[in-house]
């Protein structure tokens, strides 16, 4: 399989299949509701989807040694062809109680501080990182606010970043706000073809900014949140393809896809001295934004 | 024993209350005061740093009161005041995005964060201080250029970093780049601890959403001023997601004490003082240069010593003396 | 989907009843099971790893029925096993601290913690297993210096280190002493992070006290049995001292896995292949050592990259291997 | 002011004048009674006390960032003898009210991870630090249980072994306990000449061993906890001497003895190289205990 990358712009097939997207997707507004739909799809492939495709051998660890377990994110390490590698998702649910149980996906400050618990593990023990991106949001719960929701999404950005060992974090589904690039300071940023990355989900947008909570496809329309977009941005290293109508078509291709992926990747990254790796990690994240001078 | 370290209107206290002005609410006026209807005379309000002399409601200042107060009125010096917003995505609501930043900057201001070098009681420091007026104190790439700027002008010339708060999250008319951001703050932070300076923290009302969940909540030291709402989400959306009756002090800076989230809550009018003393405390007292180097060497052997070496001829390291005294000698023996 | 992740006695499930041998409650006798009163043979009990067949209840296990529960009756290797308690208090409470010991030593055990190297499902380790049934698996200097041992030699064998504890806590006739191997079991650990190499936990009934305050806590991935007591203060002390009223399940390892502070509550009898399983997850893959030290050195520079030079020659290196391929240029490059 | 050494045997007059306390302590359990009742004098100088004399330009961090903000510890920095230097101290209270607000000095785990959030500025600016310790135990509550206090002492001890700074603990009043110990492992570990330092409370003691809460006087002389054994079995590398009568007679010279202390250490282990400095603390609590071969 291959994949298209930025900036080098290596990649075989998959990039010829997706640059039509990829130069005129801004302009196709209902293109980008679809892409919503297919980054939602209930039967779209989650965490545990992938990790049980990709890592047979995987143990899932809990708790945040402080106050409880998260169900919202799922975190653990497993075999990855023939090495140690470890995982933090957001993990929804799919039928209506394991959705209650996951709580949509919105992770709690136990949450974060779970990953945070398997970073420091990774650091420890030279064990390189996949995040698997996939929230409409942190969750707005008065408990998350006094358990310190900004302040656990913060310094989870933190410790990413100073993490000595390769990371790579990769939008499965939806990445809306603060809640998910908690886990998005990666050496390498990478979206599915469906996948969307935003400041906030269309819904909270159109409540906010047209005062309106049915405005949403407007306000999808105006973020423009779709892979391609955030790949030309800068934001997304790379977009890894799906199966022919989305991931939920098929969630072993989907597997072997980001497999392909992975793999080389964090074979790249571990070929790059340490030192030279969190420098481009800083570089990274410290040249993104647009502005202009007066 | 006090639970709460809050210095409250001790004008009034101590009997002051003819400096008060008179009390009648002169409704739509920013010189009145929405929780005591009282009224103030622009030159009071400015001498009292914008704070009510009868209740101590903390009015909104914009960046550039902020900076004035803070340095006394000796003047401070802008860090990336070039800077103005662009429109990446050529955003449109109800308004463009461009209306909007016109309409801001028509008003005075260049964006919702003014950085720069100034002195606080005589203290060099790096002050970023944000704008609720400005589109809300929204945090866009301005703002992340710029307070990445400031830290790094911090770590030039090895001063402590400070933020004074005031946001209602990121800039969502800048779609995923006002996201990153946040990470953007995280980096500028990290380069300033490598550099071994403090990061000190006020939180104004309100700070919230992606800027308390990025650089806001990351003070060594975080002071917050009374009654500012501290929140990743705000009450109106929790009450509406959860359907949860919240008390009426939610996420307010004093709770926010309580829950552990704010070392002190200080009047405003208290902040220049303590500010300095915060950073008088947290001086290291000048060292020898290349012995400092030597026991950076021996520390950590990569990076933070190449590039202090590179950085060395320049730097006064005022904060980054070593409280060790290791010699040169660490280096090998290790 | 289910919340707990517990494997409960299958083998009821499966309708092996009959396996379960008569249900008589013979009081007294540590083969009858006191939650459901089963009662079995020596050899069904020890085939069952000392698990009730009908009710799943854990029954208490000394040290070196863990040993040859997890190494498969393949034979374990024991470290300080010469190491026995001293009375540096010259401790005398109702009875000399020395005729405890004396007491305790008679039936059959050295020690509250027993320490070897050993192969779990052909995975080799070092496990430091505690017996409550040695003065309460109480921690003195002598538990305290096995389990530092043990983590020594899991440094010098490149191998994990795993620990089953069962603990009333510190051993109180060492004094201070005794205080002191929270520490000690500290020190251990943190070289055994220097190394890289993995600590695994499992918590079995009881572990409180100073054990649970130290080395217990501080597992990489912590498995506990199910029913076993987890805590600082046990049920009985916050009681007194709060007069609170606990829950029946208060500081279980079920209840702990719902507030955050254990990974998995694990059947007894799934341990061994639990823990292979673990250590097969976490074994770096070989690496050519002269380029893993070069990257170590490039990382550290210090104490751990010395170290490792110096014991280079004797270790395998299984799970040392970097996941790192960075040059020796590094080292000068940065 | 000079005080007692160990093991480098420096010291002046105050060597001289406990020197026959050192030597025949063990024998006299009327003198170790006292001692606990001076260790516990309502009188007796806390944290905030030494603090107001050691660094009248002090500033106190509150909250863990998660949970809430512990009175049972103070913790912050302040300015001793030109430079800066953190405290975390056990605070009891002195009167009923603050006895309760403070929690009888005994400590949550919001305590201990507040007290880690100190550290990790200690770590980072470069800031030297001294824990002065005055505990009967952590606090044995439910929540406390369930927030992890075994936990955050365990990590509390981690923490302070791996700092880079120079640290010394004082006990400077009853050290009881793991929720003593937590503070415990720095360079120096010192005690005040009345101070006590045991594994669990005489009261605790004597309800567990003796199976009556009555024979706290039994077990203190079976213990033995004061500074002057501590001393010889290598548990305190000093004892800092008080005021004649006690530490509560005179918090201005108890504090003046600390204060010649502390500034004659700290500066002894500044000059130490880090490296150096952190394989003797470990080498330092390796070897406590005492044990012999079959
Ligand atoms: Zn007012
Ligand atoms: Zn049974």
């Amino acid at each position: 399989m291959s994949v298209s990358t930025h900036p080098s712009g290596r990649g075989g097939r998959f990039v010829r299949r997706i640059a039509g997207k990829i130069a005129g997707a801004e302009v196709v507004s209902g293109d980008i509701w679809d892409a919503i739909q297919l980054a939602r799809h209930q039967d779209r492939p989650y965490p545990l989807d992938y990790i049980a495709r990709l890592m047979p051998d995987f143990e899932e660890i809990h708790g945040d040694r402080a106050a409880g377990d998260d169900p919202a994110i799922v975190a653990g390490i497993g075999r990855y062809h023939g090495a140690p590698l470890a995982i933090i998702g957001q993990q929804k649910g799919r039928d209506a109680q394991d959705r209650a149980y996951r709580n949509f996906g919105m992770p709690s400050p136990e949450g974060y501080r779970k990953g945070m618990r398997l970073m420091e593990l990774c650091d420890r023990l030279q064990i390189p990182l996949v995040t698997l991106i996939d929230t409409p949001g942190a969750f707005p719960g008065a408990q998350a606010e006094e358990h310190g929701q900004g302040g656990a999404i913060a310094r989870s950005m933190m410790m990413m970043l100073r993490l000595s060992v390769p990371t790579v974090a990769v939008v499965i589904g939806e990445g809306s706000s603060g809640g998910a690039l908690a886990l998005g300071v990666a050496d390498r940023v990478v979206m599915l073809e469906n996948a969307t990355y935003s400041v906030i989900s269309p819904e909270g947008a159109s409540a906010i900014l047209w005062r309106d909570a049915a405005k949403a496809k407007l306000a999808a329309a105006a973020f423009k949140p779709i892979a391609a977009n955030c790949y030309r941005w800068g934001i997304a290293d790379a977009v890894v393809p799906e199966p022919e109508g989305g991931a939920h078509t098929s969630h072993d291709e989907a597997a072997r896809f980001l497999d392909g992926y992975l793999l080389r990747t964090i074979r790249e990254l571990q070929a790059i001295p340490r030192v030279d790796r969190n420098r481009q990690r800083h570089e990274r994240f410290r040249r993104l934004g647009a502005q202009r001078e007066a | 024993m006090s639970r709460h370290q809050i210095s409250v209107s001790i004008d009034r206290l101590r009997g002051k209350r003819a400096d008060a002005g008179p009390t009648r609410r002169m409704p739509g006026d920013d010189r009145s005061c929405p929780k005591c209807e009282s009224h103030f005379r622009a030159d009071e309000m400015e001498r009292n740093c914008y704070v009510c002399a009868v209740c101590g409601y903390h009015f909104p200042m914009t960046a550039r009161q902020r900076l004035d107060h803070l340095s006394g009125g000796a003047g401070w010096e802008e860090i990336g005041g070039e800077l103005r917003a662009a429109d990446p995505l050529r955003f449109i609501d109800l308004q463009p995005y461009t209306e909007r930043v016109q309409a801001a900057e028509a008003k005075g201001a260049t964006e919702a964060i003014i950085a720069a070098s100034l002195e606080i009681e005589g203290r060099p420091c790096v002050v970023a201080a944000m704008d609720f007026a400005f589109l809300g104190g929204s945090m866009g790439s301005v703002v992340g250029e710029r307070f990445a700027r400031a830290a790094e002008v911090a770590v030039a010339q090895n001063v402590p970093l400070i933020s004074i708060t005031s946001s209602g999250g990121a800039r969502m008319q800048e779609g995923v780049l006002a996201l990153m951001q946040m990470a953007k703050s995280i980096v500028a932070l990290d380069e300033l601890a490598q550099a071994g300076l403090p990061f000190l923290m006020v939180l104004a009302h309100p700070t919230t959403g992606g800027v308390w969940a990025s650089f806001a909540s990351l003070g060594d030291v975080t002071y917050a001023e009374p009654g500012a709402l501290i929140a990743f989400s705000g009450p109106r959306v929790i009450e509406q997601t959860t359907r949860e009756k919240l008390p009426a002090d939610f996420g307010l800076a004093e709770r926010q004490y309580d829950h552990g989230h704010v070392d002190a809550v200080v009047d405003r009018r208290d902040l220049p003082r303590r500010l300095a003393h915060l950073m008088m405390i947290l001086e290291q007292p000048p060292r020898d240069e290349a012995q400092s180097l030597a026991s950076q060497l021996a520390q950590n052997g990569t990076e933070r010593a190449a590039r202090m070496a590179q950085a060395l001829p320049s730097l006064t390291r005022r904060f980054r003396g070593q409280s060790e005294s290791s010699s040169a000698g660490e280096v090998s023996g290790s």
